[in-house]
């Protein structure tokens, strides 16, 4: 069928028809990837619910199902104030630069065997630089409210994002020397062999193992990276109530909403592309291997999304200069280590990763 | 080391250690220091007057060692007729100007002292020197110590004056610079002054290195019109100083024509004689008339220096050897006597502190001693016969007659200009009733002035009345310079 | 249309042409200046990346590496000393740095 | 190179703007607009805002950024010799080893001066 | 490819290590007199700098790390004189910063990687290595002009001098990229060849050359290019002024050397004419704008700015009609102008630096008024200075002065014997305003403020001794500069043998 409509498609359309192509491909990612998003957003409510031993929302709908609809609904049709003293233009971008790279990303992330959108070799650059356009975002709509709580907000938010993000980088980097490749599908498939899987206990061939402390950070940062909790001193509700979108209603402010989650789910995705073998069955055996890989993929990151979650529902807020002091003075070293010893064991006559 | 290398270094030894070592609170240390400094720089000179070989025009007492050898430069030093006297002149006068300076200086004398000290080394430097560059160090490092001298314990414009003496001639002397490299480059890299006699050049070339020297040495000397700051740093400068300058510095510029100028570029120096011949007449009479109206003794000195050394130029490029004779004979006697007159007005000013001439009347009667050298050395000054002023005028005098009767008759008038102001100024301030409070108090000379008047006094006599010593040394190398310059060097 | 080296001299060259106006001309504000000074390594970037396409030749990127390297630690530097200078002085305005002159 | 691979990113970049748009774009026109002076002041806790929001802020955040800087650029490097660190061989390591020698005197200067600390 | 060749690089590999070796324990182990700091810095320096005189005595040419990197005996006798000036500004330094608040760690640190930015420049063989070794210099210096935070006028320097620098690296990094785009190679060897085979798109070589000759005119600080020169020098601190002022103008002349010499002699009649604009500008503007100063720094730096001018007629008389002897003649009487004005300003900082302690500023030239009744000794060699920077004999100046327009005179050629007389006219006004800093310490009534003789007593002995030293190789280079000409002579021929 697929090909059917490429052959009409390109007749019909002639040059235009790969932009239109790829226009529906996105389409086709980007309306699953906003269901997921709007029920995350139920699942963590019930989530944090049930592990508070409490039923989480169940009103609208079936077992509450239709609340993200309902959300959406009144955001739609709540007033967006701007204040007066505002930056008109800014405060309309700032939204639209944090949802932007949210999404942007999804373009480079492999579903499956050449099952991107964009296959690019520079995968991990490119998420790289997409994700790091994430601080835009915040400083622009912190600074465009002109209001003390944003703007204290984005700088804290904006600090917070850059501290991370070099241990993040770091522990790409790590994940890039053992993988030699930044094409993302490429790095899953490098984690498909070894002495493990050779045994057919493939998940212990993915990186996590070697890596593990790297994993760690990576997720760790991750948390830190999408202002969640225990990270979220950003909209700390007790000192500056909502950071950067304190100024923001109605649909501008869902459009901060959307972005948080899906960037958790990038995050999370990211995880298990790097760490946890992509869209790969964890053993090699004819049934798991009859599974399609996208819900290899779809399972494993629903799992790490969930322990965002988990981690929400659990943990006490960090103080701001205890957020720094484990991003700087903790991370850091420890990727940087972490890089001399795979380094060095890549040296070594026992390198696993040839 | 040899014996031009010890009365050059000798000295400036000296002043080092006295700027190293003295201190203002014991003064008494640093004059006796000096003055034995000065006793020795002179008679290290000594050897040089003694073991002179009047017969030849070769250089003597030779020194010559490599120094930059990148540039082939040569610590090589020398002297002749030209220059031999110069060489204990300079440091006989840094002994009286030592002892000239014994109470008067209280302002740091050891600096002071020590100056003129290091600069007597210099000068002798320059005159010995016979390496181009080494010339132009000695020649060049010679402002140094004057310019501190006169700025530091000069007169009420002395910052004036100080700038205006080391702009003057270190404009002159850069251009010369430029000419040394020129010919440097030249003669195939060498900056020995010989090879640069024997250095053919055209005659563009020539003009163009005449000139750079001229500027060099016409402001050193200095020739009308460049002689602007003369008046200035003689006013301003310190007695020392103003004896120094008078005696030895302007005659730096004298021996650099003979030295570069007339040997290197005879054919530019004969073309433009004519030139140096108007100045040196504009000098001689003008200057004169000049230093006539002058109020300021100092002033009026100053001017009369000038005049002086007009004879000395004019006696140079008159080509005839016994104006040029006569021009160095004049050079060496001016030493004496230009240094006395100074001396003697220095006495008048410790005492007095002016320098007009209106000030003073009648000094003859509170300090007859003193008169009576005053009178003798402005006789010298006016060219007494008797006198070492006489002698050297009165050759330059017979030699411009022999070359053009009316250059003779112009020269000559010096006589009476040169009579009129100094004995006009003689009048006014010695002779008379006593003009006022300040004169009437005046205590005659003490045994320090004295002594160096009377000293000076002596060796303006001798070389007045027994001038063939001076005159036996030059012969032979001033023949010597004309028959080279008869020579045209044009390729 | 074929985009020759041409193109991206003269691209170059106006971005270049264009920071040093800023850098002359710009008397407000000194953030401006750094980000002009940016723009001009930007320029000469350019001008090597595209050089080292059209030469073939690999080592002109390598160049290019290292000039964002060291502009980030200029930029790093530049602000350090923007922010020292803002709190003794309290004003980032070009015009007003004019204590030094003689 | 090939630039046909980056066609999906644009677009997809451009997409993402457009998400960014349209949804505000339909708030503004769905939603009412009934301004106020008190609702569009800033918000303070309920205090009247008294000063421009933009104010000085803690010159720590500045060291962040430069920091940050410095190091997401040492990062950069990394990127190219990880991806090729197969090829390049025991020498290439080393080099790199010196490189992160040098950024690690860097960090703990950084760290023993206090520019790591927030309090 | 050659090998690595680790060892042609050890002063600097050496000077890298010890330089975080002091950074760090100087974090660990730190006094206020910065003792422990301060003298391993020495040893650093006094290790490096014997490092580079041997390898200049060896006299070999070497090239390493694929021909980035080149150690020749230019390189090797530059490169040393810029560690001891580099050692003796940071001695001169250590009473001025300990009053000052300013004696941190970082003076140290940030000077020794100037200096390794300096040496690396040196060393360059490849455009690379040269903007790197730029940046390294220049940025430690944008920071050491700023050390002093709380300073107004200090920080405002900074500001200026980062601007302009980082304009000057734009520009030169421009001229580089268009030389690199014309010729198809970064290492200056290549550069050559291609220039050499004369197949190269002579206009873009030129456009390039344009631009490379005002980045490094804008970091030598001619004329028209000197903006931040008088600025940087009046307000940074008087310590990091002479930072400024000395080493780093040896590695500019080294970078000028191996680009436009041993790079683009092909090129020669094109930047040759730009280079003796400049030089005429910067002696007419250097010198006029002096004499109007009252600032002391601000006055040195127009000095600069005319003793630059004229080091860079030294490279201006190049190839006349295939003569390379005078072109290596002007170039080694350039290197010798320069080492002779590293010298001297050494010197005359040292000398300004020993007298603002005590929370003195001894910025304004009445400042020096009677120094010689205070201090006999200072004002002596003050005047040394002043009178060597005046080009006056018996100063090593003089023979500076004398080497530079012997090499325009010796070419013959009537344009550049006027330059030379253009020049000497020039260095009279120059003559004047030197003069008058001779005058006011001689000459004037002491100043009240400034410390009395007694106090300058209280310099530690280790300033004394090199100000000493220092003052009388000034001196002794005047008396017997054959030595030290005969060195540049000979780093020159053999730089440019190769």
């Amino acid at each position: 069928m697929l090909e059917l409509m490429q052959s009409t498609g390109s007749s019909l359309l002639g040059g235009a028809w790969p932009v239109v192509w790829t226009l529906i491909k996105i389409v086709a990612l980007l309306l699953p990837l906003m269901g997921c998003v709007a029920y995350l957003t139920l699942w963590e409510r019930k989530a944090i619910g049930w592990s508070q031993i409490r039923p989480g929302p169940n009103r609208v709908g079936p077992f509450g199902l239709l609340t993200p609809i309902a959300d959406a609904v009144k955001l739609i049709f709540k007033e967006i104030i701007i204040p007066t003293a505002a930056n008109k233009g800014l405060f309309f971008l700032g939204p639209i630069m944090t949802i932007m790279p949210a999404l942007a990303a999804w373009a480079v992330v492999p579903f499956g065997p050449e099952v991107a959108l964009a296959n690019i070799n520079a995968g991990l650059l490119y998420l790289m630089a997409i994700m790091s356009l994430e601080v835009y975002g915040v400083i622009i709509a912190g600074w465009a409210s002109n209001s003390k709580y944003a703007f204290l907000g984005a700088m804290r938010a904006s600090a917070q994002m850059v501290s991370y993000e070099i241990a993040m980088g770091f522990a790409l980097v790590i994940v890039l020397m053992i993988s030699g490749s930044l094409n993302i599908s490429q790095i899953v498939l490098k984690q498909d062999v070894g002495q493990f899987a050779d045994m057919g206990l493939n998940f212990l061939s993915w990186n996590w193992l070697p890596l593990f402390p790297i994993f760690i950070v990576y997720f760790i940062s991750g948390l830190a990276e999408t202002n969640r909790h225990p990270f979220d001193v950003v909209e700390g509700e007790s000192e500056i109530v909502a950071g950067h979108m304190i100024e923001y209603s109605g649909m501008s402010f869902a459009m901060f909403f959307l972005a948080e989650y899906a960037n958790m789910i990038l995050v999370s995705i990211l995880s298990v592309t790097l760490f946890l073998g992509g869209w790969l069955p964890p053993i090699d055996s004819a049934f798991f291997n009859a599974i399609p890989g996208w819900i290899w993929l779809g399972l494993k990151t629903f799992v790490v999304v969930t322990m965002f979650l988990w981690v929400r529902a659990t943990f006490p807020r960090f103080r701001y200069d205890q957020i720094m002091r484990l991003g700087w003075k903790i991370f850091i070293p420890v990727t940087l280590v972490w890089l001399v010893v795979v380094g060095l064991w890549m040296q070594s006559p026992w390198n696993i990763w040839k | 080391m040899g014996t031009l290398s010890i009365a050059i270094w000798t000295p400036i030894a000296f002043g080092v250690l006295l700027l190293a070592f003295g201190r203002q609170a014991q003064a008494h240390v640093a004059r006796w220091l000096a003055l034995v400094g000065a006793l020795v720089g002179l008679l290290v000179t000594l050897p040089v007057v003694s073991g002179f070989d009047t017969s030849t025009a070769a250089m003597q007492f030779v020194e010559n060692l490599p120094w930059i050898a990148r540039f082939n430069v040569r610590y090589h030093l020398g002297i002749d007729g030209l220059s031999m006297w110069f060489v204990p002149l300079t440091a006989f006068i840094t002994v009286i100007v030592v002892i000239a300076a014994w109470e008067v200086v209280e302002d740091r004398p050891h600096q002071y002292l020590g100056a003129f000290l290091i600069l007597s080394g210099l000068l002798i430097g320059v005159f010995t020197a016979l390496d181009g560059l080494l010339f132009y160090v000695f020649f060049e490092a010679t402002l140094i110590p004057m310019y501190i001298v006169i700025g530091v314990w000069g007169g009420p414009r002395r910052v004036y004056a100080a700038f205006k003496f080391f702009l003057y001639t270190l404009l002159g002397s850069l251009l010369m610079l430029v000419a040394l490299i020129y010919l440097y480059y030249k003669s195939g890299g060498s900056f020995a002054i010989l090879d640069w006699h024997k250095l053919p050049l055209p005659m563009d070339a020539q003009t163009l290195l005449f000139f750079a020297f001229f500027a060099a040495f016409a402001v050193k000397v200095p020739m009308w019109p460049v002689h602007t700051w003369l008046p200035d740093a003689h006013v301003e400068a310190p007695t020392g100083g103003s004896v120094v300058l008078a005696a030895i510095m302007l005659k730096l510029g004298a021996y650099g024509f003979l030295r570069f100028s007339l040997p290197i570029t005879p054919d530019a120096s004969q073309a433009w004689a004519g030139l140096i011949i108007g100045l040196s007449l504009v000098a001689v009479l003008y200057i004169g008339v000049v230093a006539l109206v002058q109020g300021d003794m100092k002033k009026l000195v100053a001017y009369s220096s000038i005049a002086h050394m007009g004879f000395v130029t004019l006696g140079f490029f008159l080509f005839d050897p016994l104006a040029m004779a006569g021009g160095i004979v004049q050079m060496v006697s001016h030493g004496f006597v230009s240094g006395a007159m100074f001396l003697c007005i220095g006495v008048l000013y410790d005492r007095v502190h002016s320098r007009e001439i209106a000030s003073y009347g009648g000094v003859v009667n509170t300090m007859p001693k003193f008169a009576a050298f005053a009178v003798l050395f402005a006789m010298a000054n006016c060219g007494l016969p008797g006198t070492a002023g006489f002698v050297g005028e009165w050759m330059v005098i017979l030699g411009a007659v022999k070359v053009d009767f009316w250059i003779g008759l112009l020269a000559a008038t010096t006589l009476i200009f040169g009579a009129a102001y100094t004995l006009w100024m003689v009048k006014r301030v010695y002779f008379g009733p006593v003009a006022n409070e300040d004169v009437r108090g005046l205590s005659d000379l003490n045994a320090r002035e004295f002594l160096m008047l009377a000293v000076l006094a002596l060796a303006v006599l001798a070389m007045g009345l027994y001038p063939k010593p001076f005159t036996d040394v030059m012969d032979v190398s001033v023949a010597e310079l004309l028959r080279h310059v008869a020579v045209s060097k044009l390729p | 249309m074929t985009l020759t080296l041409g193109h991206y001299l003269s691209l170059g060259a106006m971005l270049f042409a264009l920071s040093v106006i800023g850098i002359f001309l710009n008397r407000k504000n000194l953030i401006v200046l750094l980000m002009a000074i940016e723009l001009m390594l930007l320029a000469v970037n350019l001008n090597f990346v595209a050089f080292s396409h059209f030469l073939g030749d690999m080592a002109g990127q390598v160049f290019v590496f290292f000039i964002l390297t060291v502009a980030a630690a200029e930029s790093a530097i530049g602000l350090a000393i923007l922010v020292v200078l803002f709190r003794n002085r309290s004003t980032i305005d070009v015009n007003e740095l004019d204590t030094l002159k003689g | 190179m090939d630039l046909q691979e980056y066609l999906p990113v644009i677009l997809f970049i451009l997409v993402g703007v457009g998400v960014g748009v349209a949804p505000q774009v339909l708030g503004f026109l769905l939603g009412p607009r009934r301004p106020g002076a008190a609702k569009n002041s800033p918000y303070e806790c309920g205090f009247e805002a008294f000063e421009d929001a933009r104010m000085k802020f803690d010159v720590r955040y500045y060291l962040v950024a430069i920091l940050f800087i410095l190091f997401d650029l040492e990062i950069a490097f990394l990127f190219p010799w990880a991806v090729s660190l197969a090829e390049i061989g025991a020498s290439g390591f080393w080099a790199m080893m010196i490189f992160l020698g040098i950024l690690v005197v860097g960090f703990a200067y950084e760290w023993k001066k206090g520019a790591l600390d927030w309090e | 490819m050659n090998p690595m060749n680790w060892s042609v690089l050890s002063p600097e590999i050496l000077l890298l290590a010890m330089t975080c070796l002091i950074a760090l324990a100087d974090l660990f182990v730190s006094s206020p007199r910065r003792g422990l700091t301060h003298g391993l810095s020495m040893i650093a320096l006094a290790a490096v700098a014997a490092l580079h005189l041997l390898g200049f005595q060896e006299g070999q040419t070497q090239y390493a790390f694929g021909n980035m990197v080149v150690s020749d005996p230019m390189g090797h006798l530059l490169a040393f004189f810029a560690v001891v000036a580099t050692a003796v500004t940071l001695i001169y330094a250590r009473p001025y910063a300990a009053s000052r608040e300013m004696l941190k760690g970082e003076l140290h640190t940030l000077s020794l990687f100037a200096l390794l930015g300096i040496l690396v420049m040196i060393s360059a063989n490849h455009f690379l290595v040269i903007y790197l070794g730029l940046e390294l210099m220049s940025l430690s210096l944008y920071a050491l002009v700023a050390l002093r935070r709380d300073h107004a006028p200090a920080t405002e320097a900074a500001m200026k001098y980062f601007v302009l620098g980082a304009l000057a690296s734009g520009f030169l990094l421009y001229g580089l990229s268009m030389l690199y785009g014309a010729t198809g190679a970064l290492e200056l060897g290549k550069v050559f060849e291609a220039i050499g085979s004369g197949q190269i798109n002579a206009q873009v070589l030129v456009f390039g050359v344009v631009f490379i000759v005002a980045g490094l005119a804008f970091k030598l600080g001619v004329v028209p290019f000197h903006m931040w020169v008088p600025d940087v020098y009046q307000g940074a601190p008087t310590a990091v002024t002479l930072m400024i002022a000395a080493a780093p103008k040896l590695a500019a002349f080294a970078i000028t050397i191996r680009l436009l010499v041993e790079g683009m002699i092909g090129l020669g009649k094109d930047w040759q004419q730009m280079l003796m604009v400049l030089s005429v500008c910067s002696l007419v503007l250097g010198n006029l704008a002096a004499i109007a100063q009252d600032n002391l720094k601000r006055l040195l730096a127009y000095s600069t700015i005319s003793q630059l001018g004229f080091m860079l007629l030294g490279l201006t008389p190049t190839l006349i009609a295939g003569n390379t002897l005078s072109a290596a003649n002007g170039y080694s009487s350039a290197m010798f102008y320069l080492v002779a004005y590293v010298l001297t300003t050494l010197a005359g900082f040292g000398v300004l630096l020993a007298l603002t302690q005590r929370g003195f500023e001894s910025e304004q030239v009445s400042d020096l008024a009677g120094l010689n009744r205070r201090s006999p000794l200072m004002a002596g060699i003050m005047a040394l200075v002043m009178f060597s920077l005046a080009g006056i004999p018996p100063t090593v100046g003089f023979y500076a002065k004398l080497a530079v327009l012997q090499s325009l005179v010796s070419t013959n050629v009537p344009l550049y014997i006027g330059l030379a007389i253009v020049a000497v006219l020039l260095s009279l006004i120059g003559a004047y305003y030197y003069l008058r800093i001779v005058k006011v310490m001689y000459f004037d009534a002491p100043a009240d403020s400034g410390p009395a003789a007694g106090e300058l007593q209280l310099l530690p002995t280790e300033v004394r001794v090199v100000l000493g030293l220092n003052a009388l190789l000034v001196l002794g280079f005047g008396l017997l500069p054959g030595g030290l000409m005969a060195w540049c002579a000979d780093a020159i021929r053999m730089a440019l043998a190769t």
